[in-house]
């Protein structure tokens, strides 16, 4: 199949979406930059033991999650995988509190219990942060479907939010991914699953383990879905097409597919030697850092000077910087802690002589 | 105002009351709507709810398992409907992994107050693959909650619970109950999750049990009495959160405990509740808890080697006889 | 995407397939009257209480097994799903084997464990019959995968098997066929995956759960998968589509998928009522029946006459009559027959203390 | 000839030894070719079988473990590794219907012979999805045998019984434990699969446990000497089959009895050890069966929160002295 016999989907000319003013721009310049600041720490602070578990930073994709959640409104839900700090900054997490996550305090925001791979936020519809390999994907067809019977059933208005779920390109190979798209099309559900095709799962290149790993947006055919590709290394351009694709959808719901072009800079996971692939190519791809694209383009515009970038940068490196110490200074959960939101109610079925051993102790706290 | 209805009406009624009460509420399954269920438990309910909200599936268990959890973390109140609890084990990871852990791994941000629900144990020589009592795979995960009505009026009571509970709710019903009759108040009520109920007082050994084998239990009790025998009948209601203490008071009393339990043995419902009355009882048990279940092989579909299979009355009589030798 | 931009994948023509002599066709017209007859007396068993649990039978789809598997060579591995009778006796399973299995007893293909979904038969290279939607999918490219293996690390000779898998249309949607199709694709295994589009997966049509169900090739396309759509209804049309397709993949292994339209005249199982669809949408698709078709293509052409065809149905009926009286005298398994095949090792764990209690009584047999 | 080597080489040596010997098996799973494998467990396998022998797959478990007992179907000898068996729960139907039926299903006509292995329970700080401890969901289930190596021997010798066994083996590893050194033979050999191994002898308790905390047992057994507690460490090897006889010939000598099972409690290994040592040894019991599991939470990520979470030195302790505090 030629790439021209895929469905041209767009609805809506990204060409036609206007270049945000200059404090979009320098909001976006500053995301990346703190998303950016926040791994090189995170990486930091692993290797320095104050965080634990599985580390997968975000370094090179900062436009994917800052392109796509500026497209959106403050209340479209937002789920995605393991690699989640760029998504949890983007939607509006405070850095200090994504740290002490990290740290495993109680200020973070699953109170350290969730750790790098679940960063969730309520309060800015933040929804995880997953661990299982596609596992998000159904999870997302379910956000959007609450957004469309919500609308329906209980407020009985037009849609009105639009979902993004996103996933890895490795992701696809998951039976979830594949039962969550029929869902989402035969329901009409307003979800867009955005692959970060960022070419690798691990250490398997696409071309591997993927089928129709040169044009993905054949996954999408299979469901007769509405499908673009996007250059997820420059922030404007992500955000005009999403933005393009968002507004549609919202106006008339359904799901649409989205294959992202993008390159991870680092390794999958801290303890990634990076034999699968050549210097040359990570050079190649890191001379295309979407922070210096960007950068470029507003001192070439004239919105920006070089030394107002530095200045910038610094800020953002204090900030980090207090991020750190804040959630340094966070204490471990308590650990009553390990037995709290097991159920709502805490004690949840433990009850009489059938609590476990940990809890017989009268003179532990009962909720 | 109660009046004889069939397991599968309770079942109706439980949702559909809540249904009405409550727009969060909606159900989705295979088969659920247009059908009218495959089992017949969703009868009429598309007509008086639309497809918004009885909602039919494709055979996508992994999917619709997880659409409900997502749906859950906004604040709806899914009832997903497993077919039977055999095909939930494709959506193991969805219904394991999320729905009982989502509300930890937030940090308390986000609770899943879903219930999923579908037919569990052996239906009529369905064989291996069709044949599964999940509740010893499940009951083993924290943060969720298992119920086993073994009759109408629980059916009603149990479910309706579940459906209010803010935490997952797996409800195992039985293919071979569905159309069995009882007393069911027209009004809502809840049975509270976690509480035994003693179906059948007696004095000389207590027979624990869930689901459908509480009638085998019933049944085999007949039989004892006839020999002087007289067994305390406890049907659990729920597998998890265990009501250890209904059980215990029981076995204070009689002294000997038999468990009976439709799961494979090892590492079962009938292991924890052995355990766990050796625990609370050790100085009253005058002989170790014995356990009754289905042979520990896949099941078979031949009639004869079926029926031999499940814990039967022969099994339960036999079982009683031997913990109350010494007594 | 319109149909034509869909890949038109078949490498051989299969208008170059000869039409088999008469021989060949006789014995397709005999093998779909067989299959048809142990259907129809399977029914009837079923409502006698002779066979238990589910029974899904395969009137209409005739074509399709006996049509593919002309297409076989008699090694080539076939495994299917629960409607599987049709699959087992025209691989060349004894029909008063199959009734004994459909009966629970000891002369069944499964000595009566198995029952009407689950057909096995090794000798005729038949691995089942398999309950649970889908899951079979990946057993198939696990047996093609077998084949391959075989052939390059153990015999060390070229590719000679193929595989056909069957699946229902409703199995499309589970994630295991998703898997399996891509693993199939990267691993270059020949595995055919032929969807039995009878249109229906229990009550729901195709059109209300199944993405691009228009043109199922479409599904394909997401693993860069070669497929063609056949007509499951003309015995001979399928034989020769199927033939073309299996001989090239015998020499160019890979996988592949086939769209193959049929009806089931029946309902899903023996509980079904059939109020998802007219009266009229049954007739119209029954008078197109398969064995109809090939009685009428052979009177037509002259290769036998009416009166043959009836003798050849007097002659089934009596056979399949005789299969069910063999499968009433067969006994029911002995109760021993309950703790064999659990292990290798009959008693398998079981030792000792740890037996379980049905084999404490030492009178049991021990192997 | 003895060396000492990792846990993770001597079950490469298992693995390498028998694809030596037998063509029919194989190596698949995410990662076990060109990376070497997450964990370097299949470090250099590549090279010596090849990418027809050592073959990387896509992130699809269901596929894969379903491909493999396609294979094995037609008989080969498949080993699937699993990154983690926290990874199978996508894949539970596969392994839990296909693999350990179809030798029932098809009336003996088709075995299983396939071994899927990969890391089991917490590793450091993974928190919920990812520490899974499989053992006490997959046990319940006939027609598979279950083994733990607790140390680089047994892992070499219990997965060399595993892949020339004719049935479906679950081989538990540890993530914790690879790098842990140990003396092992050159040569193949094979440890039964069912049989359990005294670690240490001892006359107060018996203290029965699989796999990593069969360490934390051992350094409770140090503990305990000092206060003059004597302790026999068990360690199972096998889940299942279960060695219940070297178990109650211990217990019978020491009257009590302690199970460390890393699982949450409910309807666990732990359960099952203790119903079975209540069963077979209740009049030589002092007490009941004390266990230590794992908290009944999901695995938080938390440092402090973990470590208190898993069944520690501290818990194991504590209950040897509840339980032999009336001997
Ligand atoms: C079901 C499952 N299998 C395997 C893993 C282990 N694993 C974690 S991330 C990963 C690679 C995923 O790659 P991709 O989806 O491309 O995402 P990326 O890391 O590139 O963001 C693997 C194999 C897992 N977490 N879940
Ligand atoms: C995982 C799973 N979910 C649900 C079922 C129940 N079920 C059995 S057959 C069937 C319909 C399948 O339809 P299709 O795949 O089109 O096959 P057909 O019956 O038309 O041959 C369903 C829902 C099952 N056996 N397995
Ligand atoms: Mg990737
Ligand atoms: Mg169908």
């Amino acid at each position: 199949m030629t790439s021209s016999s895929t469905p041209s989907t767009q609805q809506r000319d990204s060409e036609q979406v206007p270049i945000p003013g200059p404090d979009v721009l320098l909001k976006w310049l500053r995301d990346m930059m703190l998303i950016r600041e926040f791994e090189v720490r995170a990486m930091q602070a692993y290797q320095n033991k104050l965080a634990g578990g599985f580390l997968h930073v975000y370094n090179g994709q900062e436009a994917v999650a800052v392109g796509t959640i500026a497209a959106l409104k403050s209340d479209d839900p937002v789920i995605t995988a393991y690699r989640d700090h760029g998504h949890a900054l983007a939607r509006g997490l405070d850095p200090k509190v994504g740290m002490a996550e990290l740290f495993g305090r109680i200020g973070g925001c699953a109170k350290g219990k969730g750790g790098s791979m679940h960063f969730f936020d309520a309060p800015n519809h933040m929804y995880g942060g997953h661990g299982i390999v596609g596992a998000q994907t159904p999870l997302g067809a379910g956000l959007a479907f609450a957004t469309k019977y919500e609308d329906e059933v209980i407020r009985k208005r037009p849609n009105s939010r639009v979902t993004l779920c996103f996933l890895g390109d490795g992701a696809l190979n998951q039976g979830a991914f594949h039962e969550a798209a029929n869902l989402a099309k035969v329901m009409d559900i307003p979800v867009i699953f955005i692959v970060e095709n960022n070419q690798y799962a691990m250490g398997t290149s696409i071309e591997r383990c993927t089928s129709a790993a040169g044009n993905l947006v054949h996954k999408a055919v299979a469901y007769d879905m509405d499908a673009i590709t996007v250059d997820g290394m420059d922030v404007i351009k992500t955000y005009r097409d999403m933005k393009a694709l968002v507004d549609d959808i919202r106006e008339t719901p359904r799901p649409a597919f989205v294959d992202m072009h993008c390159y991870r800079f680092k390794g999958h996971s801290m303890s990634d030697p990076r034999k699968y692939r050549t210097h040359e190519e990570e050079q190649e791809n890191e001379s295309n850092d979407p922070i210096d694209g960007l950068s470029k383009f507003l001192v070439k515009t004239g919105v920006l000077e070089e030394a107002a970038i530095k200045t910038m940068s610094k800020e953002v490196r204090t900030e980090i910087r207090a991020a750190v110490k804040w959630a340094e200074a966070s204490p471990e959960p308590d650990i009553s802690e390990l037995y709290h939101d097991v159920y709502v109610d805490t004690w949840g079925p433990y009850t009489g002589t059938s609590l476990p051993e940990f809890m017989r102790d009268s003179s532990k706290e009962k909720s | 105002m109660s009046r004889t209805i069939e397991f599968r009406d309770a079942l109706r009624e439980a949702m559909s009351d809540e249904m009405r009460k409550d727009p969060k509420v909606f159900l989705i399954g295979e088969e659920v709507a247009q059908y009218d269920g495959a089992y017949k438990v969703s009868r009429g309910m598309l007509d008086e709810f639309g497809p918004s909200r009885i909602i039919d599936t494709p055979i996508s268990e992994t999917g619709f398992a997880g659409l409900g959890i997502g749906a859950a973390m906004m604040g709806l109140r899914p009832i997903v409907e497993f077919m039977s609890w055999s095909f939930s084990l494709v959506a193991a990871d969805q219904i394991l992994n999320n729905a009982p852990k989502m509300l930890y791994m937030s940090g308390g941000q986000f609770q899943v107050p879903i219930v999923f629900r579908g037919n569990d144990g052996a239906g009529g020589q369905l064989g291996s693959t069709h044949s599964w009592c999940v509740e010893s795979l499940y009951a083993n995960v924290p943060g969720l909650k298992i119920v086993i009505p073994s009759d109408p009026y629980d059916a009603k009571g149990l479910l309706t619970a579940a459906i209010r509970d803010p935490d997952p709710v797996f409800c195992l019903e039985s293919e071979r109950m569905l159309s069995m009759t009882g007393e069911v108040p027209e009004e809502a009520y809840e049975l509270p999750i976690g509480k035994a109920v003693i179906r059948r007082p007696g004095t000389d050994c207590t027979v624990v049990s869930f689901g459908r084998p509480v009638h085998f239990c019933m049944a085999a009790a007949e039989i004892l009495a006839k020999e002087g025998i007289d067994i305390e009948v406890i049907d659990g209601r729920s597998v998890k959160p265990l009501d250890i203490d209904t059980i215990a008071e029981s076995v204070r009393r009689t002294n000997s405990c038999v468990v009976v339990d439709q799961s494979w043995s090892f590492a079962s419902v009938g292991s924890e509740v052995a355990a766990e009355v050796h625990r609370v009882c050790f100085d009253d048990l005058d002989n170790h808890v014995h356990r009754v279940h289905s042979d520990d092989v896949p099941a078979p579909y031949a009639h004869n080697l079926e029926a031999e299979m499940l814990p039967n009355e022969r099994k339960i009589c036999e079982a009683v006889r031997s913990v109350t030798y010494n007594a």
